[in-house]
């Protein structure tokens, strides 16, 4: 049976569900146990599972994550919780040392089951500090997984294949999602593959590469790009490492056009590996440019309201980047 | 320096210094003052005035006035996500502080930050990232640049409770420690970080022994006595600024509201909150200025009425401010060579 | 007047002269001082200016470079040394919050005039730990500027620049360039400018992107093809942030073809970002793929001698790339 | 667990027990086998039998044996640069120890790490990062999982006095002192944390003073007498493996060689080498067996012997297994689901 959720109450409820199949996972993070954390994504664990299972944490990130990759060489599945993306730079020791070269420094001896939820994204006022994006500093990590649903389906799905992942997975949401995006969740158990991305929408004149947060606004954008005829096929790539190669070389080999958006910084975003790839190995494919619409090359997204609006990519900047990419 | 409560050991020093009466009206002047701007602060949010967020400091003026006050205009102030007044009590107009919180074209910041993260280069107060102990390092970094340039300078760096968890706080002390760099370190350890009880956050009782790891003296005082700071941080400051090195002082106080002002802090017990406002720091010391007949129901209206109004101006101020034009979203990236 | 310099001798060199010309200058790491440094490039500097002016300070890397950034604050211009790349992940927090978002975020009210030094880079045994470089995560941080030099000349060059540049710089030395380049520096004063490129070899058949130690590795597999008649034009970067678009687009406009070579690893390395950019204002220039020759996906450079070469690009492999895209 | 140095104390606890002379004839052995692999995988580096680095741990073997000689079988270490020998206390066998300086194929991290940075999944050794109190972070990790699990192992975490300022220490043992964790922290202050020396590292005198911050006995012993080491440690083990949370030992102690084998340490006085070369763990602890009766110079010698002989063949074994083969790059990234 499917309800309809929201994203936020997918991911309480797969947490919830899985710490009462898998007695092994608890979760563990600032303000995620009494309080139900900052966005509530952990509320009522704290009742049900008790604090041995839903810990609040001391104020220090780089121990979330390396007491986190230590209780999961012992056999336990942690979930840890990174309040704001912003905040995951004291843990950048523990994440890239030591979760992701764990076993590989190991050979194999030691491994690191350990899914890190994360926060992030802007456009809801949070200024500097409160809507950043960072996953592309991951993604350059073997070792390490990234997943960034769209929807509360795959919100669900990923985040149960994440915690039953014998791998360290960054798992990041998006704020802005949370509450916005709505959509029919199974009640019972499912996965949703990591390494797989979903074609939201088909279309034959244009592929549009996306995730996260950008995923609606594409959509949006390819409809109203419809009504002039031009039929955009949405990607929404969900996993951000490893990359689903084959569906967006599938695709852009079908369209022979391509569209990157995203909402993190231009340069060194995930846009420049997707159009790297494709300029690599589907370049006699193309009809035209490999365009990116995305954040721009400025430290974080500013406070004010006009300020943030001018960074954040919206339907418009995407409609302008399709209709440029139409005309070739 | 040993003492864990200054209050306790009676009279305090300042108190029977020479001016002890202009002294002690300026420190409740400037409590009142801090107090009516928090409470706007919070008012204004609420009233949708604008977004973001806001971190009430109420509560808790007496540890930030009491540190703050006798510092000399050349001093630095590194201030945390509470401490917005720590600008106000270092001298910024009101219309830059409330301008700030609006994200202003006028503020200081130019709408770039967040409400509340202030700092203002002309009273040098340090603008501050959101992230928790980085203020604190970047301060330490400070008082390591005044030192190597020769001044007599000093910088207090103010942070909660939960700052003392991060390897960043425990790096700037260590640091201050072996240089004998001229900082004073204010913990206002409000028992609470965001939704984290102190038991959760660490295993001591007093966290100025947080102070022992690195060489340099510890005091824990009565954070809701102004008198107590105030005492705890000339001692210290003088300290800092001979040459003589940090001073750790633990202000234990307590912040009324939420984290946040989109936090209904549910974890905390009313009994709990109703106690610490009994000990409201502007009654006590309200209190202790009456007796010494410093106060009278006269003076204390006036003192209130010009503050309203000097609020209400900087609230016009800022709400008349434009906004930032988008142009100016890539201002400020680089400096120019 | 130019002697022939090894590349650390350059670096020791411009500190020592800029230490001489501005007092504001000092330098600050582990092991810089009373040991002059692991690759002794600050030999010298502590018998000369003192420990006020050359301080080894405690194991920390945060606040080796918050305390930088607070000092910078206060008109000062520290050289801040990371002994090895692997190590600077300590340091994230204060390198990414602090010194690229202290300008921005008090606009402009307070500026951050920092270098950071870092020894990077593979080939000599150096193991996970000791072989690191992550240069792209930096690249993808506005407010900051990252530059790797390939020559003595430029490393005295790029050096002086950097700590004059009001901006805070990372400077990214390659430690198998430390002894093995070798070349002419003048003894005076001089500074190459951060965010040109340099066109080390002229070629009309191709473009090689690339920078750091892989840059004679390029000019040697230049010239190897060069007797097969395919004559590649080598670009090294030397800047990494900002970008120098304009050098690499010239060129590959005119040589229809681009390789890119970098040691660090694959997905999301700086060849992602020259790839996206190539991808999208040059397109109709392109004659062939983009194709990069780069470290593998996968964590850190292993110890084992057999490992470790597997990973790093050598002359081989980047004649095998050159007659890969020659034949398009 | 006061006192600043447990051999001051007078006799020690351990040395009155029952079995005395088993225990601390196998005390005196493991110091000579450390020191014997140690010296042995010293010559190996400089014959250019291996590349990267090695650490030397000799004159450090009393802190490094004397903590972890007790622990059970299914006890951890997380052992840092200088602990390659932890791997030989905790019962490795030699012939891995010596593949992993080799980064042979039969070495347990099949050559991927770097020499010297050893762990053993079997023994319960942590293959340690070289990012100094990375392996202490991770370490706490383990100790909290493993209570979280209901076990009563603990886990020996060793490390340099260096690694007290990096800020994962801090938020490690905070973190150990709120939930009691069953881990011992050995610190090795060998004076010099490479070539910085202890006046620029910390104000301290006493790096155990650094457990003050964390809520937990903190205590300084003589760490090249391996008696007041092991009875410190076997205390400190008792406590964690009885709930009652962690302990930190400070050993003084110094390391003969320099910083690594490449490290030529110039920056010490010949005087504090030779010093400290006068106390020679393994000669301190050979008199007081000997005082006792308990070695004699043909039992020394055949010990000598026994180790040399295991020795030539973890050498020879490791001389003799191939590297890994370049396909191996790609392998262990990834668990296989
Ligand atoms: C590094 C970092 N992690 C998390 C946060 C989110 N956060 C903001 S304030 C806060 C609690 C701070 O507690 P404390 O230091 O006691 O200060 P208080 O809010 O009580 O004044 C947290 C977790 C942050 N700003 N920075
Ligand atoms: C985070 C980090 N920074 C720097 C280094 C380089 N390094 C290796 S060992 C060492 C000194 C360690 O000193 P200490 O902790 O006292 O241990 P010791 O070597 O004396 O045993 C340094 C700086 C490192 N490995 N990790
Ligand atoms: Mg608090
Ligand atoms: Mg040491």
């Amino acid at each position: 049976m499917a309800r309809t959720l929201t994203m936020i109450e997918a991911i309480t409820e797969a947490m919830a569900q899985e710490m009462e199949r898998d007695e092994r996972v608890f979760v563990m993070g600032e303000d995620i146990g009494l309080s139900g954390g900052v966005f509530k994504a952990t509320a009522g664990l704290y009742d049900k599972f008790g604090e041995e299972r839903v810990l609040d944490t001391p104020l220090a990130e780089g121990n979330i994550i390396a007491s986190a990759v230590g209780a999961s060489m012992v056999g336990l599945r942690p979930i840890a919780e990174i309040q704001f993306a912003d905040f995951i730079t004291p843990a950048m020791e523990s994440i890239v040392q030591q979760a992701s070269k764990i076993r590989y420094r190991s050979a194999g001896g030691y491994g690191c089951s350990l899914t890190v939820r994360i926060c992030c994204g802007g456009g809801t006022g949070g200024g500097l500090y409160h809507s950043q994006e960072n996953a592309a500093w991951f993604v350059h990590e073997p070792g390490l997984k990234v997943v960034m649903p769209s929807t509360p389906y795959d919100a669900k799905g990923l985040l149960l294949a994440a915690i039953r992942d014998p791998n360290p997975v960054l798992y990041f949401e998006h704020k802005k999602l949370y509450r916005t995006a709505k959509g029919d969740v199974p009640e019972g158990d499912y996965t949703v593959p990591i390494g797989k991305a979903e074609t939201r929408r088909q279309g034959r004149d244009m592929t549009v590469v996306t995730y996260g947060y950008m995923t609606p606004l594409c959509l949006e954008a390819a409809e109203q790009m419809s009504k002039s005829g031009v039929e955009a096929e949405v990607i929404d790539l969900r996993t951000l490492s490893p990359l689903d190669r084959d569906t967006v070389l599938e695709s852009v080999r079908r369209t022979n056009k391509c569209l990157i958006v995203h909402e993190d910084k231009r340069t060194l975003g995930i846009g420049g590996e997707i159009s790297a790839i494709i300029a690599e190995e589907a370049f006699e494919d193309l009809d035209g440019p490999i365009v990116r619409i995305t954040g721009p090359d400025v430290p974080a997204i500013p406070f004010a309201p006009p300020l943030e609006h001018a960074w954040m990519v919206n339907t418009e900047k995407i409609v302008a980047g399709m209709q440029k990419l139409a005309a070739y | 320096m040993a003492s864990k409560s200054g209050r306790a050991v009676a009279e305090l020093e300042t108190e029977k210094s020479e001016n002890g009466r202009e002294l002690m009206l300026g420190l409740y002047q400037m409590l009142v003052k801090c107090r009516m701007c928090d409470e706007k602060a919070r008012i204004l949010f609420r009233q949708g005035k604008y977004a973001g967020n806001f971190y009430s400091g109420v509560g808790q003026e007496a540890a930030e006035v009491g540190a703050a006050y006798s510092l000399r205009e050349d001093d630095w102030i590194a201030p945390s996500h509470r401490d917005w007044t720590a600008n106000i009590i270092k001298g910024a107009p009101l219309k830059l502080c409330f301008a700030q919180l609006f994200g202003k074209a006028t503020s200081p910041d130019r709408g770039k930050s967040t409400p509340a993260h202030m700092g203002y280069p002309p009273i040098h107060t340090i603008t501050p990232a959101s992230s928790i102990a980085g203020q604190l390092a970047v301060g330490t970094g400070v008082a390591f640049g005044l030192k190597r340039l020769g001044r007599d300078t000093v910088v207090v760096s103010f942070f909660g409770d939960g700052a003392t968890s991060l390897g960043g706080f425990h790096e700037a002390l260590n640091f201050a420690g072996v240089h004998r760099l001229p900082i004073i370190y204010v913990c206002q350890n409000n028992l609470w970080a965001e939704s984290v009880p102190l038991r959760l956050q660490t295993a001591l009782t007093d966290l100025s022994d947080r102070a022992k790891a690195y060489g340099f003296p510890g005091v824990s005082v009565d954070g809701n006595d102004v008198m107590a700071v105030y005492d705890a941080a000339t001692k210290a400051i003088a300290r800092a600024r001979s040459g003589e090195g940090p001073t750790f002082i633990e202000c234990k106080t307590y912040r009324w509201y939420g984290h946040s002002e989109i936090d209904p802090a549910k974890y905390r017990t009313k009994e709990e909150v109703e106690a610490w406002k009994k000990r409201d720091p502007l009654v006590l010391f309200e209190k202790v200025l009456r007796d010494k007949k410093f106060l009278t129901d006269e003076l204390k209206d006036k003192i209130a009425k010009g503050i309203t109004q000097e609020i209400n101006e900087a609230v016009e101020f800022a709400e008349q401010s434009p906004y930032p034009d988008a142009s100016e979203l890539k201002d400020h990236i680089w400096a120019q060579e």
